[in-house]
């Protein structure tokens, strides 16, 4: 493996060309169009692991770097790099790269090409977002992953399309809008667009709230977070199956990725004043959307509520951090956190992901999402049934599934920082379990619900295929977390220290 | 300063030459030969760009020449802003002559017209005092009345003609008006003596505000700002639409012209008032702009609103007054001329004989119909919404750099929110053409020429975003910055 | 092999079995599923009875091995490994003894049942649950054993997964243990927070120091860290051991297959609480009002859940409610520091009431299913060697002299008698009264099952779901794989409390793993008077608990045998206590009414209400709405006439003007 | 004596003459092409006011241009007229609505 080879450049560029040149092949060809996408993304998914067997995890600072200037006026460069943040994140977008090739292999029967080209071309530019050091490369990336996403749900969703997609489409762009102001503020104080040399900036306080705002108007509309956590139901709910699982599973986790790249590091004195800003808007999340996910008659809504309330363990985990630091001496729980928030956010890209393949699957079968037309489901469909059951027992966090790590190693830290934060938490082993499970007794197990149930087919290899690999990561990673683990921690332990120093003294108030 | 170095004017004498000579030449030429004047057309445009491109007159040290005793003036801002009026007016002539043919107006009169429009306009954009810019003004206007009403059977069309001459004569004599204040107070007509003029003299600033403001009037009609923005939808709509192409997207490029001589160049000193002016009226498009189009079932007509509010943020280039602002104007300027044309360039594409598709529906399961025109629109469109990677956002950011360089938050932070609510109709445009079925299935066919030039168009709108810093360095650098 | 390997291979084996049985069904066939498991659960068993052979006779050291690092984060190790000592040893035997006995028995509980295969997994996935939880060394190790018994309890709660009954039992199930987790998991957070490890070692060595740590959590209300700590594991322990008013699930959870009743709901998984306790005895040991709380819990549910095992009919629920306040008893030891009596009547009930619950499917079975006891009677004919077990069974568990029961249970009410806690004294009589409960609906079941004649007629043609009271073929012994576990529990159930009383509960077995502080040692008194188990059991007969016990068993052959007119008398008489019993003091539909009903409600008001209403009706599309009636009203103001526009541009030359020419 | 502000003021009073005469006038499309002519003519007064009194001759050369481009625009806009009066038989303002909204 050269070593010198621009992987990045591969990692992104590769699928985007690879998906304009899918579209190039026409409405009568899709066999062709499914291979080229297959190879694309089996290609790109290579290129991400001899990245991660390249990549050193002992130093904090960032690998595979690409440096060249785009807009030199401004001083803007296409300036690529990961560190332990971007690792992990990258490696689950490659992933799901494949997997919804192959979900969406003979679902999709209209447009092949351009259902496939909009999967890969957006995959490249979500690993555009995860390695991008440049912000206006940032935000370009940022921006642009909206257009296939809007073009996926709008032309293979379901009824209420045009809503649900416009919807998204609005919704997201307005939050990062705010934080385009920001990064513009930042570039005529510090005159770089380069996210590293703004971790070092010296900001006033005052200055350094109003961008903390910008950025979470941007990631918290994202990620979601209560109140602006509306879109993602709709979103999830019309979108084809593939574009719910890219959605929940990678574009959620952009988000995350931003309080990481931005939010924290650059403006860490805002984040220590307005924690507490977060961490309740946190709890709020996983409570109350715990209790809207029990509710819901929609399968796929109900998902989509719980992601986003396990989203909550993801701001939480990072937030929790200056209240740890506040209480105790040595602030080691507050590397818990954020590690765990890191591991939610893996962790929750196999399950939602999964979860979302598994209502497809059903919902190809039967062309209903709501609860109420299932039933017994395991009489017909014991493999996937099977599948499901696992699905949403780490859903619920149970041990031994990658759900447990991440929220486990929140909980434990908000425990650190206060024990009502923790006991706040901990609510979801309840309501998490309660909506995940009641889920699968109305709908998998119980008395075969209907007639069309009892023609159900189980799962075909390739279904059994997408899922059962699933099922291995998502064990895998509950049961040995170390791996992914410790590719982050000398990034944490860096980002720990740095937002421990107080900028605003440089800055001269 | 002082040399009249007629050379200067080269490329307005080759086209006031050639404008001539295709009005003659209409005469020696049959009906079903007229082609020729559009091969003529295209050549004076590429005569024009490569004379321009040789004008060698920069002599050391010297970023401008002036001729005709300092009321011309020849700089790389212009020249740019030429080169691409060169340009565009190319992709409208291939666009246009599809147009007409179907509507069988095919005349010669359309080249002649715009023709001199373009010497308007290359006038205005070389102006250097109030004279030629008041000339190189009416000489753009008449030529665009004139056009309008180009469809001689078309009651709408004389219906906004007639509105355009009367509101836009209105402007011409308030900006007049202004002219003679700030004559009044400065005593000369030159820019760079009223500038001087405005920065030695301390008292009597009363009359040179109130001139200013009958400028800053005259200047927001031109380029179609709100409140003086209610001739825009009315031409747009009436007007055919190979005249609205042409409208929406040459003389803009001379209103930011016009805008930098007589603010910067001329009236610098007084750049805290206008800012101020020039940030409520940006304001103000941006946002009646984009909301009025939200309404709209007319594409021509939305756009038209669209235009409104890509004029604001045009304005918010010019708030800070520096180069990096122009620069950012400007890079707007061009940007929006060329969404423009692939915008009614794809309305053209979709008029099937005799009928505009000026209809929203007309839109409607493009990408059924035809994938990769679909794709053009839906790049233009993405564009016009400011959204990444292509180049319209660019624009945006530049432009709102230079609102934040200003220190204007709140215009930032409004024309930002306005942004997304104009992402509204945009996407609706798009949501028609994919996420809806077609009307018809009619095959759409154009000649190679226009195929070609839209599909550049189209690609031009993710070329220029993705390599963005070609063009940025370019804008930038014909300021100096 | 190493030792390392054996300790893996205990639970591993059981895994494996339970992959090949449930994965590769078809390759296996039915016999292959059972015997693989067998094998599995069987070989574990051995090589447990080897490690417990290892410690006692040839004086193996605890053993504490790391398998591997799961995670190091914030400085904080997470391991996987097990500590072996004679806590854990004894735990794996019992459970890999008894386990594999439900396995035996499932050949032929469920010989027809087309979730065999299936069955078999899941009961081998148990055994792997119940040994890592058993054998960890540290606390997150602990509470995935903890959650995973939970899975499979669910999984096999509502294994006839058709039946709607069933799935809501096993939701239940899973439900109510989750509020226990969450108790538990804030407990292992405030361990984590205390001590900076969740190794039991480390964890254990530093506890003394954070005596006297006080934490407000509410304001104005101090409290004691290590208190706070110990509540937060007990709830845990709560929802586990289903003790009230956690025990909601426990009865409900007998819609599962009467193996897994057996195995699961009895013999070892609502024992975890016990024994988690029981190890987290230094921790405990420090906290006086948690003691007090666990002791108080645990005689309410020994006594309270006992009084509504008497008005059952259902046989399975009589032992479920038996269970319950069985497990009270051993909750009661706990709290007065009488740790290893605690694990001592855990392991004597894991026989006998395994040794009644499969019994009891042995009688289910001959009846085609019927669980109701009203239409059983005079079995003891037809299954003798059933009728048999089960009296000792019986026997055992009303604390008959000499019988395992017995030196159990009268260790915990010495105990109790002893200890000086605050509360003992309620304790102690609810311990006490609770035998002569216990005893009435022992016997109540036997005579209602076994004895008198038979309440049900057989009817060749019944057909396949015959109504209640007929049954298609005339019951008859069950086979020998249902029968010999039976055997082979009964005879633990009648010698294992005379075998080891001495050595568990007076020599210091288990004083490796269990710490009790000097004050609070209640076992020392009972120690200096034991003088070996025929000793004790001759002194019971002069005790109180003796004598009731005698009592209650007089009252059941009484009103069972002679008067039964008196049953329904009672009920007449006394409706209102009647009604109380039967309705389990109501606590389902207190539940229902203020978490189930009322989440159900608040869910539907922040969803349709707040997000639907609020958020997206008012904010987002309201803005959406306000943008829309905004550009038409802005619309109109295009209104096709020249004089209007030229007044809106002088309008703006006049605003302009007035700004910057008046002002 | 006739100063600046008396000719200034005449300018004004012509040039908002013309301006309302454009917006008040509700009837015919001509008396609009006489507002503009108005209007023009006031700013011719003020350039050669202004051109007078500063003893500087651009504003009256200025004057000459105004006057000659006043010429043609009133070509041009009759020229509309006539088209719009040959389409829509009236030349009403009131009546020119069809574009609007």
């Amino acid at each position: 493996m050269a070593s010198n080879w621009p992987i990045l450049s591969i990692l992104i560029w590769l699928p985007i060309l690879g998906g304009l040149a899918i579209l190039t092949v026409g409405n009568q060809r899709a066999p062709l169009a499914r291979v080229m996408a297959l190879v694309i993304s089996i290609l790109v998914f290579v290129f991400s692991i001899f990245m991660l067997m390249a990549f050193d995890p002992s130093t904090a600072a960032m690998k595979f770097s690409e440096l060249s200037p785009w807009i030199a006026a401004f001083n803007v460069n296409y300036h690529l790099g990961v560190d332990g943040f971007s690792v992990p994140l990258i490696l689950l977008t490659t992933f799901f790269g494949v997997l919804v090739v192959i979900a969406g292999w003979e679902v999709i029967q209209e447009r092949v090409q351009q259902y496939m080209a909009a999967f890969l071309i957006m995959e490249g530019l979500m690993v555009g977002v995860f390695s991008a050091l440049d912000a206006l490369l940032f935000y370009v990336f940022f921006e642009a992953m909206l257009i296939p996403m809007f073009l996926l749900i709008g032309m293979w969703g379901g009824p209420r399309r045009v809503y649900a997609t416009i919807k998204f489409f609005l919704y997201t762009f307005l939050g990062s809008v705010f934080m385009l102001i920001g990064l513009i503020y930042l570039y005529i104080q510090s005159g770089t667009w380069s996210i590293l040399e703004w971790q070092d900036f010296p900001l006033t306080l005052e200055v350094q709230k109003w961008l903390f705002l910008g950025f979470l108007a941007a990631f918290s509309v994202k990620i979601p977070m209560w109140p602006v956590h509306t879109w993602l139901p709709d979103a999830h709910v019309e979108a084809p199956t593939g574009g719910s699982v890219i959605l929940a599973a990678i574009m959620l986790k952009i988000g995350g990725y931003g309080f990481i790249r931005f939010s924290l590091p650059i403006t860490p004195d805002a984040a220590a004043a307005l924690d507490w800003l977060i961490i309740a808007l946190s709890l709020i999340t996983v409570v109350y959307i715990g209790f809207v996910a029990l509710v819901q008659e929609d399968m796929k809504k109900l998902i989509a509520y719980s992601s986003i309330s396990h989203m909550g363990f993801v701001t939480l985990g990072l937030f929790i951090a200056f209240a740890i630091f506040q209480n105790s001496d040595g602030g080691e729980g507050a590397a818990l956190g954020v590690e765990g928030a890191m591991v939610q956010m893996i962790s929750h890209g196999f399950i939602s992901g999964a979860l979302f393949l598994c209502v497809g699957v059903l919902y190809d079968r039967l062309h209903s999402r709501m609860i109420v037309d299932y039933g017994g489901v395991a009489h017909t469909m014991p493999w996937f049934a099977a599948f499901a059951v696992l699905f949403f027992m780490a859903n619920s966090g149970l041990p031994g599934t990658s759900g447990f790590v991440g929220e486990f190693m929140v909980i434990l830290a908000a425990f650190q920082a206060n024990f009502w934060y923790a006991f706040l938490a901990s609510l979801t082993l309840i309501l998490g379990a309660a909506y995940s499970l009641w889920l699968v007794k109305r709908v998998i197990f119980g008395p075969v619900g209907s007639k069309k149930v009892a023609k159900l087919e189980d799962i075909n290899a390739r279904e059994a295929l997408v899922l059962g690999t699933l099922a291995v990561a998502v064990l895998l990673l509950g049961l040995w977390p170390e791996p992914l683990v410790n590719l982050m921690h000398a990034s944490v332990d860096q980002l720990l220290a740095h937002i421990q120093q107080p900028k605003f003294t440089m800055a001269g108030n | 300063m002082n040399t009249t170095n007629m050379l200067l004017a080269a490329p307005e004498f080759w086209v006031l030459i050639m404008a001539c000579v295709i009005l003659i030449a209409d005469l020696f030429i049959r009906e079903e030969r007229r082609g020729i004047i559009h091969m003529m057309a295209m050549i004076t445009l590429v005569f024009a760009a490569i004379i321009t491109v040789r004008g060698d007159y920069l002599s050391e040290g010297l970023r401008s020449a002036t001729a005709f005793n300092g009321s011309f003036i020849r700089d790389p801002m212009g020249d740019v802003l030429k080169l691409f009026s060169f340009f565009i007016l190319g992709i409208v002539y291939v666009y246009a002559k599809f147009y007409l043919r179907q509507f069988r107006m095919f005349r010669t009169d359309f080249y002649t017209l715009t023709l001199f429009a373009l010497l308007g306009v290359m006038l205005l954009i070389s102006a250097n005092s109030l004279v030629t810019i008041y000339l190189g003004l009416e000489l753009t206007s008449l030529s665009t009345y004139a056009l309008v009403a180009f469809d001689r059977e078309s009651k709408r069309g004389s219906e906004a003609a007639m509105k355009y001459f009367v509101l836009g004569s209105m402007a011409s004599g308030m900006l007049l008006y202004g002219m003679s204040m700030i004559y009044g107070a400065t005593g000369s007509m030159d820019l760079a003596d009223i500038s001087v003029a405005i920065s030695n003299q301390d008292g009597d600033s009363m009359i040179l505000v109130f001139g200013l403001v009958f400028l800053v009037v005259g200047l927001a009609f031109k380029l179609g700002v709100v409140p003086f923005h209610m001739w825009i939808p009315d031409v747009y709509e009436g007007a055919p639409a190979a005249v609205t192409l042409f409208i929406s997207a040459i003389p803009k490029m001379a209103g930011f012209a016009m805008a930098y001589r007589l603010l910067y160049t001329g009236l610098g000193d007084l750049h805290t008032d206008w800012q101020q002016m020039l940030s409520i009226l940006a304001v103000l498009s941006i946002v009646l702009g984009n909301l009025a189009a939200i309404a709209q079932t007319n594409i021509k007509r939305m756009l038209a609103y669209s235009t409104i509010s890509h004029m604001g943020f045009i304005l918010m280039g010019l708030l800070p007054g520096t180069a990096d602002g122009f620069g950012a104007s400007m890079y707007y300027v061009i940007v929006y001329s060329l969404m423009s044309a692939g915008a009614f360039g794809m309305i053209i594409l979709l008029s099937a004989r005799g009928v505009e598709a000026e209809q929203l529906d007309d839109f409607k399961g493009l990408n059924q119909r035809n994938g990769w025109y679909a794709a053009i629109m839906a790049m233009i469109m993405f564009s016009m919404a400011g959204v990444p990677v292509f180049v319209g956002f660019f624009a945006k950011w530049l432009v709102i750099k230079a609102a934040l360089d200003a220190g204007l938050l709140w215009l930032a932070i409004s024309a930002v929110i306005f942004s997304v609510v104009g992402a509204f109709y945009y996407l609706r445009v798009i949501k028609l053409m994919y996420f809806d079925e077609p009307l018809t299935e009619s095959p759409i066919d154009a000649p190679v020429d226009f195929n070609a030039v839209i599909s550049l168009n189209g690609l031009l709108m993710l070329g220029l975003g993705v390599f963005s810093g070609s063009l940025i360095a370019v804008c930038m650098s014909a300021f100096g910055a | 092999m190493s030792l390392k390997t054996i300790l893996l291979l205990i639970p591993l084996l059981p895994l494996a079995a339970a992959a090949i049985a449930g994965l590769l069904r078809k390759q296996v066939g039915r016999a292959g599923s059972h015997w693989v498991a067998i094998l599995g659960v069987g070989v574990s068993f051995l090589l447990s009875a080897w490690v417990l052979y290892q410690q006692i006779f040839l004086g193996m050291e605890t053993q504490n091995i790391t398998i591997y690092t799961w995670m190091i984060s914030g400085g904080v190790h997470f391991e996987v490994g097990f500590l072996i000592d004679h806590l854990t040893t004894l735990m794996m035997t019992v459970v890999t003894f008894v386990s594999l006995m439900v396995h035996i028995y499932t050949i032929g509980y469920m010989a027809t049942d087309p979730g065999y295969q299936r069955f078999f997994s899941y009961i081998a996935l148990f055994t792997f649950s119940m040994l890592m939880l058993v054998m960890s060394n540290n606390f997150m190790q602990l509470f995935f054993g903890w959650e995973a018994v939970g899975l499979v309890s669910y999984l096999l709660i509502g294994f006839w997964f058709d039946r709607e009954s069933a799935i809501y039992a096993g939701l239940k199930a899973f439900l109510v243990n989750r509020v226990g987790d969450f108790g538990f998991l804030l407990g292992i957070a405030a361990v984590l927070y205390s001590f900076g490890s969740l190794d039991y070692a480390t964890v254990f060595a530093a506890a003394p120091g954070i005596a006297g740590k006080t934490v407000t959590l509410i304001p104005g209300m101090e409290w004691q860290w290590i208190t706070v700590i110990c509540i937060c594991l007990f709830i845990g322990a709560m929802g586990k051991s289903a003790q009230a008013p956690l025990h909601v699930w426990l009865p409900d959870s007998m819609e599962g297959p009467t193996p897994i009743s057996a195995l699961i709901h009895a013999a070892t998984m609502v024992t975890a609480g016990i024994f988690m306790v029981a190890r987290m005895s230094p921790l405990f040991e420090l906290s006086d009002a948690a003691l007090s709380f666990v002791m108080l819990i645990g005689a309410v549910t020994a006594l309270g859940m006992g009084l509504v095992g008497i008005v059952q009919n259902d046989i399975k629920r009589v032992i479920a409610y038996s269970t319950l306040s069985q497990l009270g008893y051993m909750t009661v030891a706990l709290g007065v520091s009488a740790y290893s009596a605690a694990i001592f009547h855990l392991m004597t009930h894991a026989f006998f009431k395994a040794l009644l619950f499969l019994g009891a499917g042995s009688v289910i079975i001959a009846l085609h299913h019927q669980q109701d006891m009203r239409y059983m009677g005079g079995l003891r004919k037809q299954m003798p060697i059933t009728w048999i077990t089960a009296w000792v069974g019986t026997l055992a568990l009303i604390g008959f002299p000499f019988m395992s029961g017995f030196y159990s249970k009268d260790s915990i009410i010495e105990a109790v008698a002893e200890s000086s806690r605050w509360g003992s004294e309620v304790a102690y009589w609810s311990v006490l009264l609770g035998v002569l409960i216990t005893s009435f609906y022992s016997f109540r079941l036997l005579y209602l099952t076994f004895h008198g004649q038979p309440r049900y007629r057989v009817d060749v043609g019944a057909g396949e779901h015959p109504p209640d009271g007929v049954v298609q073929h005339a019951p008859h012994e069950s086979p020998w794989v249902v029968t010999v576990p039976l055997i082979l529990l009964a005879i633990p159930s009648i010698v294992i409390g005379y075998l080891l009383i001495g050595p568990v509960l007076f020599e210091g077995w288990l004083s490796d793993a269990i710490s009790v502080l000097p004050h609070n040692n209640v076992l020392e008194h009972a120690a200096e008077n034991f003088h070996g188990p025929v000793a004790m059991a001759k002194h019971a007969i002069g005790t109180a608990p003796f004598w009731l016990m005698i009592t209650g068993f007089v009252l059941a052959t009484f009103i069972y045998q002679f008067r039964p007119a008196l049953a329904d008398f009672f009920k007449q008489k006394l409706p209102g206590i009647y009604r109380l019993l039967e309705n389990k003091y109501y606590f389902d539909e207190l539940y229902q009414k203020l978490f189930i009903s009322r989440s159900v409600r608040i869910g539907r008001g922040l969803w349709k209400k707040v997000d639907a209403g609020v958020i997206d009706g008012g904010l987002v599309n309201g803005s959406a709405r306000l943008m829309g009636n905004l550009a038409a009203r802005i619309r109109v103001w295009q209104s096709g006439y020249l004089f209007h526009y030229a007044f809106a541009m002088i309008a703006g030359l006049i605003g302009i003007l007035a700004i910057w020419v008046v002002l | 004596m006739l100063t600046l502000a008396h000719f200034l003021s005449l300018g004004a009073i012509l040039f908002c003459l013309g301006v309302a005469g454009i917006f008040l006038n509700r009837k015919n499309v001509i008396i609009l092409l006489m507002c503009i002519e108005l209007m023009l003519l006031a700013v011719n007064m003020n350039f050669v006011a202004f051109s007078r009194f500063l003893g500087n001759m651009d504003g009256q050369v200025f004057v000459f241009f105004i006057l000659t481009v006043a010429a043609s625009e009133a070509a041009i806009g009759l020229a509309i007229l006539v088209v719009l009066f040959r389409n829509r038989r009236t030349i009403n303002v009131a009546e020119l609505d069809e574009l609007k909204g």
